[in-house]
C-alpha cells in the first residue's frame, strides 16, 4: 500500500490546485456576460449549429470497424511474449531451444492471424463499408 | 490489497447490473453492460497478481469479444432505430406473451 | 407358485413342448393385421392425396351414425342428403379394401386356431416365450422384444380375431358408403395388431406398447368423423382420461423395476415371491398404480366417463373396441398380474369393490338413457365391473370367463343396434328427415320389419340378463358363486379394506353384484321393449323404408347369435349335469393356478355343492325378475303416444316422456333411479367430467400467468433474471 | 452382428494396449501447440472454411442464385466437417489433459451440433429468399455460430468456454435480426443481444471468481484443486459456481432466465429459430455438462438444490406457458424451456448414466424440433405469417404426409412410445438415469413425467387440430415443399421413428459416449507437466 502514497498525495495536489485556481478565479474576477462571451468556444471559429446534431451513421461505422481492428492488434503482445517457446518444436530449456528444434509455428499463425483479419478486410471493403459516399 | 481490488471490482459490477436494470436507453444499458464485463477483466488483474500474468491474457480476450459485442450491438440499436425512430426499451415490446 | 418359473429355467436349456408345432408361428399373428393396416393405410393415403372424381369432398361422411346434427356441422345444411346431392361417394378402392380389411384378421384367427389346436394337444405348464431382439437395454432393464404363449394369451387372441373378424365383415356393409372407408378399416387392422401385441407381449414394457397402441387407435377410431366437433373433443377426453390412466401403468413398471429388477412376466413371477413382502406396502402400492392404469382403460369408476362419450365413433368400432376387446384389456392386466394382486389383499379389495360400485353405479344410469348405444356403453361400463369384481375376489377363471362370453353377446347387441340404427338411418335419410337414428323414442315395433336383428338381439339379451343355459348366466353365476366363496375363507377375508373385514366387503359386493345384475336384466328388457316392440313411432313416411340389414350384416350376427346362446357351456359348474364341467378353468389353470391357489388358502374344503346349486338359483331367479318387472312395467306403454309423429313438437315429446318416467320410476327403482340421476349421473358424472375439465382450466390458467410474466419488455426479463441470479446465489452458497 | 462388432472394438483396444497400433489410435500431446492444433483439426476445418467462405459470399452481389451457391458449399463444408469428425471419431483418437477433450462425447456433440446446422442451412437457403433475405453472409454465420458450438464441445478450458459461447452468441444475435425489413426481427435481435451481453457478464464473472478460489481455469486442474484442498466450502468458488450456473442457465433458457427465449424465437427467422432451439441449445448444454461433470463434482452439495430447483421450474412453468400459446413458434418455444428442463435433470444426476441419457435425448430432441421448425416453414407464408396453430386445421386434408411428419414430431416431443419414435425413449432413459443416480432423483421423475402429461394439453392440440378440424375455406393452399425442407422434414421423422423401433444400437451409442472425465482419464503426460511450469 506503501508504494501508492505518491500517487495518492499526486491525485490530491492535482485536485487542490485545480479547485483553487477555478475558485480563485470565481472570486477574484468581475463578471459582465455578454452574447459574445456566452458562446462555446471552438478554436476562435464561430460555432456552427447545435453541438448535439445528428451525424451520419458512416462516423460511427468507421469508429467500430477502427474499435474492431484495433482491439485485434492487442493480441500481438501476448504473441510476442510467448514467441520464443512457439517457435520451438519440444519445451524449452533454461529459456533456449535445443538445436534443430526451431520451428515456424509461432510465425505462421501469427501470419495466420492476420490473414484471418485481412479476410475481414477484404469483407468490410468488398461491403463498402470504408467508402464515404 | 487483492480483497481490496475485488471489493472495487465486485462493486463496479453491481453498478453495472443495477444499471442495466433501471436505465432505459438501449445504448446506456449496453454500456452498463461494459461496466460489468471491465469490472470483471479488474478481478482477473487483481487475481493475476496472485497467480501469474495468464490472466492479462483472459483480459486480452474478454476485451476483444467486449469490442465485437459492441460493433454488433450498435448494428442491432441502428437497426431497431430505423424501424422504431426510439432505443427506448419500455416501447420495444412488439413480441410478448 | 415358484414351481413353474423354476421349471421353466431348469426347462430353459430343452426345447418347450411347443416349439415345432404351430406355435412357432406365434410371430405371425400379429403380422398379418399389421400388413392389412399397411396396406389400406397406403390405400387411404393416395386417395385423399390425389382425390378422385368420384369423392367431390373428402370429409362428407354418409354412414349411418352420422347423424343430423354431425351433417349439419359438416356444413352441409338443410339441404344435406337432398335427392340432387351427388350420390354417396363409395371409396376408390373400396373392393380391396373390402377383401384386405376382413382377411388379414381372418387369417389371424385361422392361425391362432391352428396353434390353439397345437397347444390343446400338449397342454403346456410353462408359457411359450418367443424372443426376437433385444429391445431396451437401458442399465440393468433389458426389455426384449417377445411374445409369450400361454392358454391365457391364447384365449384373448381367439376372441380378438374371431370377434375380431366377424366385426370386420359386417363393417364391409355397414361403413361401405363412407368416403373414409380404407382410412376406417387401416385404423380397424392398426387396431387389432396393437390388441395382438397386448395381449402376446412377454413383459410389461412390450405390453404397454400395445396398450398405447390400442389407445391411440379407439382415440382416431372415436373421432373418425373429425368434421364433428363433438366427435373430435370425445376423442381427445378419452385421450386424456387415459393418459391418466397409462401414468399409474407406468409408474407401476418403475416401482416393479426398481423392487425386482425385471419386467417380464417370468421374471417377476419368479422373483416376486422373494423380493416383495406379501401384504406390505410395496406390492400394494404396485397394485393400486396398477389399477390406475386398468381403471383408464377398461372405464372403471373413476375414470369411466371417456366411455359413454366414445360412443360418437361408428357402430362396429363400439363393438370391438370399446365392449369386446379394449376394455376388457384392464381385466387382463389383473389377471396377468394375479400373483401381485394376490399377494396384496388390500389392493384386491379396492379391484373388487371398484368393480362393484362401477357395476352398480353404471347399471342404474343405464336404467334412464334413451340413446340406445349409450344404454349399451353403460352396460358395458357395468360389465367390466363385473370382471373386476370377480378378478378383485381372486376368481381369475370367472373373469376371464365373463370377457369371453361378453365379448360374445356384447359383441352382437352392439352390432344388432348398429343394423337397427343402419335401417333407421337409411329410412330418415331416404324421407330427408332430422330426426336422430338412435334414439328409442323413435323406434318400436322394430321386430316385424327386421325379425332376424330382433330374434338374436333378444338371444343377447336373455345372455347378459343371466337368464339360465344363455353365455352370460354361467359366467355371472360363477362371478357370484366364488365371490360368497370367498367371503366364507380366503385371505381377502382376513384382510381389511379401509378398516372393515374382508369378509363384510365381499358379501357387500356380492349383494351389489346381485342388485347390479337385477337392473341389468331391466335395462336390457327396457331396450329391447322400446325397439322392437310395441307401436312403431318411426314416423309414416319413413316407416316403409325399414328394412332388415343386408346378409353381410346378420351374418356375423348369426354367428355370434350362436356364440351367446352356448358360449356358457365352456365352463359350466362342476354340480350342473350339463356336459363337460370347467374347461374354461383347466385349461386356464397352469396361468392363473398359482395366483388362485394362494387367494384361496384358508377356503374350508370342499363346499356344499347344494349351496352352488342355491346361488345358482339366486341368480336366474333375479334375472327373471328383472326381466319380468321390465315387461310388467313397461310392456304395455310406450315412451311416445304411439301415432303421434314425434319431430311434430318437442313439447310433447318432452311431457310424455315425463309420464312414462314417472310410472316408471314408481314401478320400480324410484329412489334409486333419483339417487342415480341427480347424485351419480348429473352429480358424479358432472363432477369428475368437471375434475378433468377444471384441472386443464387451472393449468391453462397458470399458463396465463405465465404469459402475462412476459411483458414484451427487456426491463422486465432483465429483473427476472436478477432476482434469479439472487435465489440461485441464495441457495447455493447457503 | 453386434457381437462381431464388438469383439472387434475390443480387439483393437487390447491391441492399442499392446502399443501394436500405435497409428491407428492417436494420442495428440496437447501441450505442443503444434499438436493442440491437430486435435482441433474439425474445429479447425470449420472455422477456416467459413472465412474463406465470407469471402466467396461477398465476391458478388446479392442475389438468390448466389445465396444459393454460397448456401451448397456451406452444406458441403458441414458435411466435410462431419466426415473429419467421424475420422477422428473412428480412430478412437486419444489426448493429453489438456485445453481441449478428445473424447467420444465431444464427437457426439459435434455430430448433433452439425446436423442441426446442416438443416439450418438447408431450410433457410429456400426459406430465406420468401422473406426477401438475399444476404449470403447469413449461412457463414450459421458456419461460424457452429466453429463456436464445436469448441463448446471440445472446451476443458473456462476460457475456452467463454470464447466459444461468445464466438457462437454474437453470430447468433446477427442472425436473429437477420430479416432487417422486419420490425420483429430488429426487436429479437436486441432483446437476444442485451440480454445475452448481460448473462455473459455473470458467465464471465464467474469465471473469474472459480479462477480466483482455484487458480485455473482448467476443469480438470479446477476439479483436483477443490478436492485437494476442500474449496467446496470457499465462499468465493461457490459463488463462482452459482454464477456460471447462472450464465448457462441463461443460454439453455432455464426458468426464471429463459425469459427472453419465446419473443427472440417468435421474432427471429424461422430457420434461426430452429437453430437456437436445436444446436445453440445442444452446444451449451454440452459445455455445462462437462463443465459440472469434470470441475465441480465435489461441489455437488452446494449446486444440487439450485439445478434441481431450475429443473422442477423449467419443466413445469415451460410446459405450463405452452398450453396458452396461439402461435406454433412461440408454443415451440416454450416446448424447447420444457425440455432444458428435463435435460437439466441429467446435470442434476451428473453420472455417466446422466450423460448418455443426455446425448439420447439431444438426438431425438435435435431431430424433432428440426422436422417441427421444417414443417413450419414450409407451411408458412412470407413474412412469418401462417403460423398460428389454427392455420393448421385440418392438414391431414390437404397434406397427410406432412401432417402425418408433424404428428411424429410433436409424439416424439411428448415422449410419446412407437408414434413418438425416439422421444419416448429419450425421456425414458432421462427417468431412467434419474431413478439410478447414486441419490435417486424420484421427485423429480415424478415431477418430469406429470410436465410430460401436462404437456400432451398443446402437442396433442396440433395434432388434433390437424387431423381433426375442418380445413377452412379461405385457408391457402399449400406451396409445393422444397427439396431440402422436404429432406429435413421427412429424413428427420424417418430417423425417429427408426430408432424408436430400434433404439438398441443408437443406446449402445449413447452409452459409450460419455466425457473423458467418465472413463478414466489417460495419464498425464510427463511433457506437460514440465511445460505448464
Amino acid at each position: 500500500m506503501k508504494a501508492y502514497v505518491p500517487v495518492l498525495l499526486l491525485i490530491v495536489f492535482v485536485i487542490a490546485n485545480a479547485v483553487m485556481i477555478i475558485g480563485l478565479s470565481h472570486l477574484l474576477t468581475r463578471r459582465r456576460p455578454t452574447p459574445e462571451k456566452q458562446t462555446p468556444y471552438e478554436s476562435g471559429v464561430p460555432p456552427l449549429g447545435d453541438a448535439r446534431e445528428r451525424f451520419s451513421i458512416k462516423f460511427s461505422m468507421v469508429a467500430m470497424l477502427f474499435i474492431i481492428f484495433d482491439i485485434e492488434t492487442v493480441f500481438m503482445i501476448p504473441w510476442g511474449v510467448a514467441y520464443r517457446e512457439l517457435s520451438c518444436g519440444v519445451p524449452l530449456v533454461h529459456g533456449g531451444c535445443p538445436t534443430g528444434q526451431l520451428s515456424f509455428f509461432g510465425l505462421s499463425e501469427m501470419l495466420v492471424f492476420i490473414g484471418i483479419l485481412f479476410a475481414g478486410y477484404v469483407y468490410v471493403w468488398k461491403k463498402g463499408a470504408l467508402q464515404w459516399d | 490489497m487483492l480483497a481490496e481490488s475485488i471489493a472495487l471490482s465486485a462493486l463496479l459490477f453491481v453498478i453495472g447490473v443495477v444499471g442495466v436494470l433501471t436505465r432505459r436507453n438501449a445504448i446506456i444499458v449496453f454500456m452498463c453492460v461494459e461496466l460489468m464485463l471491465n469490472a470483471v477483466n479488474l478481478t482477473f488483474i487483481a487475481f493475476g497478481r496472485v497467480y501469474g500474468y495468464g490472466a492479462q491474457a483472459i483480459v486480452i480476450f474478454v476485451m476483444t469479444v467486449a469490442a465485437a459485442e459492441a460493433a454488433v450491438g450498435l448494428a442491432i440499436v441502428i437497426a431497431i432505430f430505423r424501424h422504431r425512430q426510439t432505443v427506448d426499451l419500455d416501447s420495444i415490446n412488439l413480441l410478448k406473451g | 407358485m415358484i414351481a413353474p418359473a423354476l421349471q421353466a429355467a431348469a426347462l430353459a436349456a430343452a426345447p418347450h413342448p411347443l416349439s415345432g408345432t404351430a406355435a412357432d408361428w406365434v410371430w405371425a399373428l400379429p403380422l398379418f393385421p399389421l400388413a392389412g393396416f399397411l396396406v389400406n393405410a397406403a390405400l387411404a393415403v393416395v386417395a385423399v392425396a390425389r382425390p378422385g372424381p368420384a369423392d367431390p369432398s373428402a370429409d362428407r361422411h354418409s354412414a349411418p351414425d352420422a347423424t343430423a346434427a354431425g351433417e349439419d356441422v359438416a356444413g352441409h345444411g338443410p339441404g344435406a342428403g337432398d335427392a340432387d346431392a351427388p350420390p354417396p361417394a363409395r371409396h376408390r378402392f373400396a373392393s380391396v379394401v373390402s377383401l384386405v380389411g376382413p382377411l388379414a384378421v381372418g387369417l389371424a384367427f385361422a392361425l391362432a386356431c391352428a396353434i390353439f389346436a397345437a397347444m390343446a394337444r400338449v397342454h403346456p405348464t410353462t408359457p411359450f416365450v418367443q424372443t426376437y431382439f433385444h429391445w431396451i437395454p437401458a442399465g440393468d432393464l433389458q426389455v426384449n422384444a417377445a411374445f409369450q404363449l400361454d392358454q391365457l394369451s391364447l384365449t384373448l387372441v381367439l376372441v380378438i380375431t374371431g370377434v375380431g373378424a366377424l366385426i370386420h365383415l359386417f363393417s364391409v356393409a355397414y361403413m361401405g358408403d363412407d368416403p373414409g372407408y380404407a382410412r376406417y378399416f387401416a385404423y380397424l387392422n392398426l387396431f387389432v395388431f396393437f390388441m395382438l401385441v397386448l395381449v402376446l407381449g412377454a413383459s410389461y414394457p412390450v405390453m404397454f406398447v400395445g396398450w398405447e397402441g390400442v389407445g391411440l387407435c379407439s382415440y382416431l377410431l372415436i373421432g373418425f368423423w373429425y368434421a364433428d366437433r363433438a366427435n373430435a373433443d370425445a376423442g381427445k377426453k378419452a385421450f386424456i382420461v387415459n393418459r391418466i390412466g397409462d401414468f399409474g401403468f407406468l409408474i407401476a413398471m418403475f416401482l416393479l423395476f426398481v423392487q425386482l429388477g425385471t419386467l417380464d412376466y417370468t421374471g417377476v413371477l419368479a422373483a416376486a415371491p422373494g423380493g416383495l413382502e406379501a401384504g406390505g406396502p410395496v406390492v400394494t402400492v404396485i397394485c393400486l398404480f396398477l389399477l390406475l392404469g386398468c381403471a383408464g382403460k377398461s372405464a372403471q369408476i373413476p375414470l369411466y366417463v371417456w366411455l359413454p362419450d366414445a360412443m360418437a365413433g361408428p357402430t362396429p368400432v363400439s363393438a370391438l373396441i370399446h365392449a369386446a376387446t379394449m376394455v376388457t384389456a384392464g381385466v387382463y392386466l389383473v389377471v396377468r398380474s394375479g400373483l401381485l394382486f394376490a399377494m396384496a389383499p388390500a389392493a384386491s379389495l379396492t379391484v373388487a369393490v371398484m368393480g362393484a360400485v362401477t357395476a352398480l353405479f353404471a347399471a342404474t344410469i343405464g336404467l334412464k338413457q334413451w340413446d340406445i348405444k349409450k344404454v349399451l356403453a353403460y352396460s358395458t361400463i357395468s360389465q367390466l365391473g363385473f370382471m373386476f369384481m370377480a378378478v378383485g375376489a381372486g376368481a381369475y377363471v370367472a373373469g376371464i370367463f365373463h370377457l369371453v362370453t361378453h365379448a360374445f353377446f356384447k359383441a352382437l347387441l352392439f352390432l344388432g343396434a348398429g343394423s337397427v340404427i343402419h335401417a333407421m338411418h337409411a329410412a330418415y335419410h331416404a324421407t330427408h328427415s332430422h330426426e336422430d337414428a338412435q334414439d328409442m323414442r323413435n323406434m318400436g315395433g322394430l321386430r316385424a320389419r327386421m325379425p332376424v336383428t330382433w330374434i338374436l338381439m333378444w338371444i343377447a339379451t336373455l345372455a347378459i340378463a343371466g337368464v339360465p343355459l344363455f353365455a352370460g348366466f354361467f359366467s355371472k353365476d360363477e362371478i357370484l358363486g366364488t365371490i360368497f366363496d370367498r367371503a366364507g375363507g380366503s385371505i381377502l377375508r382376513d384382510a381389511h379394506w379401509l378398516g372393515i373385514p374382508g369378509g363384510v366387503v365381499l358379501y357387500a359386493i356380492y349383494g351389489m353384484g346381485l342388485v347390479a345384475a337385477f337392473l341389468t336384466a331391466v335395462y336390457m328388457t327396457r331396450l329391447m321393449l322400446y325397439t322392437f316392440h310395441g307401436q312403431n313411432r318411426t314416423g309414416e313416411a319413413a316407416r316403409p323404408h325399414l328394412h332388415e340389414a343386408p346378409w353381410l350384416m346378420t351374418g356375423p350376427l348369426l354367428v355370434l347369435g350362436a356364440l351367446s346362446a352356448v358360449g356358457g357351456f365352456l365352463n359350466t359348474p362342476a354340480f350342473l349335469p350339463i356336459g363337460p364341467a370347467e374347461t374354461l378353468a383347466r385349461w386356464l389353470d397352469p396361468v392363473v393356478g398359482p395366483a388362485t391357489a394362494l387367494i384361496a388358502a384358508g377356503a374350508p374344503g370342499d363346499a356344499d355343492p347344494r349351496r352352488g346349486l342355491l346361488l345358482s338359483l339366486i341368480a336366474a331367479a333375479v334375472a327373471a325378475t328383472g326381466i319380468v318387472v321390465a315387461v310388467v312395467r313397461l310392456g304395455r306403454s310406450a315412451p311416445v303416444r304411439a301415432g303421434a309423429a314425434p319431430e311434430t313438437g318437442i313439447e310433447s315429446v318432452l311431457a310424455h316422456r315425463y309420464y312414462v318416467d314417472e310410472a316408471y320410476d314408481r314401478g320400480i327403482v324410484r329412489p334409486l333411479l333419483a339417487f342415480s340421476n341427480r347424485v351419480l349421473w348429473q352429480g358424479v358424472d358432472g363432477l369428475i367430467d368437471g375434475l378433468v375439465t377444471l384441472g386443464a382450466r387451472v393449468w391453462v390458467w397458470f399458463g396465463g400467468i405465465g404469459s402475462a410474466l412476459q411483458t414484451g419488455r427487456v426491463g422486465t426479463y432483465a429483473w427476472a433474471l436478477v432476482v434469479g441470479a439472487l435465489v440461485v446465489l441464495a441457495i447455493t452458497i447457503r | 452382428m453386434l457381437l462381431l462388432q464388438s469383439a472387434l472394438v475390443q480387439s483393437a483396444l487390447v491391441q492399442a494396449a499392446l502399443g501394436a497400433l500405435p497409428a491407428a489410435r492417436p494420442t495428440w500431446n496437447l501441450a505442443l501447440p503444434g499438436q493442440l492444433l491437430g486435435a482441433l483439426g474439425p474445429d479447425l476445418l470449420l472455422a477456416g472454411g467459413a472465412v474463406l467462405l465470407l469471402l466467396v459470399a461477398v465476391a458478388r452481389p446479392e442475389s438468390d442464385r448466389h445465396q444459393r451457391a454460397v448456401g451448397w458449399a456451406s452444406l458441403g463444408l458441414v458435411g466435410l466437417t462431419i466426415v473429419a469428425v467421424v475420422a477422428y471419431a473412428s480412430r478412437g483418437a486419444l489426448a493429453t489433459e489438456g485445453p481441449i477433450a478428445v473424447d467420444t462425447f465431444r464427437w457426439a456433440v459435434d455430430i448433433v451440433v452439425l446436423i442441426g446446422t446442416g438443416c439450418t442451412i438447408a431450410l433457410s437457403m429456400e426459406s430465406n429468399p420468401l422473406d426477401g433475405i438475399l444476404t449470403a453472409e447469413s449461412h457463414v454465420l450459421v458456419l461460424f455460430s457452429a466453429a463456436g458450438m464445436l469448441l463448446l464441445a471440445a472446451a476443458r478450458d473456462l476460457i475456452l468456454v467463454f470464447l466459444g459461447i461468445e464466438l457462437m452468441s454474437v453470430a447468433v444475435y446477427i442472425l436473429s435480426g437477420l430479416d432487417r425489413r422486419s420490425e420483429r426481427s430488429a426487436e429479437a435481435a436486441l432483446k437476444y443481444f442485451l440480454l445475452g451481453a448481460f448473462s455473459t457478464g455473470f458467465l464471465l464473472y464467474g469465471i473469474a471468481l472459480v479462477y480466483g478460489a482455484t487458480g485455473s481455469t482448467n476443469l480438470a486442474t479446477i476439479g483436483e484443486h477443490v478436492a485437494r484442498y476442500s474449496l467446496m466450502y470457499n465462499p468465493m468458488l461457490v459463488a463462482g459456481v452459482a454464477l456460471l450456473l447462472i450464465g448457462f442457465s441463461f443460454k439453455v433458457a432455464a426458468v426464471p432466465f429463459h425469459m427472453w427465449a419465446p419473443d427472440v424465437y417468435e421474432g427471429a427467422p424461422t430457420p434461426i429459430t430452429a437453430f437456437m432451439a436445436a444446436a445453440v441449445k445442444v452446444a451449451a448444454f454440452a459445455a455445462f455438462l462437462r463443465i459440472w461433470l469434470d470441475a465441480f463434482p465435489t461441489v455437488a452439495y452446494q449446486w444440487h438444490n439450485a439445478i434441481w430447483l431450475l429443473a422442477v421450474l423449467t419443466m413445469l412453468v415451460g410446459n405450463v406457458v405452452a398450453l396458452r400459446q396461439r402461435n406454433l413458434k412461440r408454443m415451440l418455444a416454450y416446448s424447447s424451456i420444457a425440455h432444458a428442463g428435463y435435460l437439466l435433470v441429467t446435470v442434476v444426476v451428473a453420472n455417466s448414466l446422466g450423460a448418455s441419457a443426455f446425448l439420447f435425448y439431444l438426438v431425438a430432441y435435435t431431430l424433432a424440433t428440426m422436422g417441427a421448425f421444417a414443417v413450419v416453414i414450409a407451411l408458412g407464408e412470407p413474412g412469418e405469417r401462417n403460423q398460428e396453430i389454427a392455420d393448421y386445421a385440418g392438414l391431414w386434408t390437404v397434406e397427410p404426409w406432412l401432417a402425418a411428419a408433424m404428428a411424429v414430431f410433436m409424439m416424439a416431443l411428448l415422449g410419446f412410445p412407437i408414434a413418438g419414435g425416439m422421444g419416448f425413449f429419450a425421456k425414458w432413459y432421462v427417468i431412467d438415469a434419474a431413478i439410478h443416480a447414486p441419490h435417486p432423483q424420484t421427485v423429480l421423475a415424478v415431477i418430469l413425467v406429470l410436465a410430460s402429461v401436462i404437456s400432451c394439453g398443446y402437442y396433442l392440440g396440433v395434432v388434433l387440430t390437424m387431423f381433426m378440424k375442418p380445413r377452412p375455406a379461405n385457408a391457402p393452399a399449400v406451396r409445393p415443399v422444397p427439396t431440402g425442407t422436404f429432406l429435413v422434414i421427412y429424413l428427420s421423422a424417418f430417423t425417429l421413428l427408426l430408432f424408436g423401433v430400434l433404439p438398441n444400437g443408437f443406446v449402445q451409442l449413447a452409452h459409450d459416449s460419455v466425457p473423458i472425465s467418465m472413463v478414466g482419464a489417460p495419464a498425464r503426460a510427463p511433457v506437460a507437466s514440465a511445460a505448464s511450469r
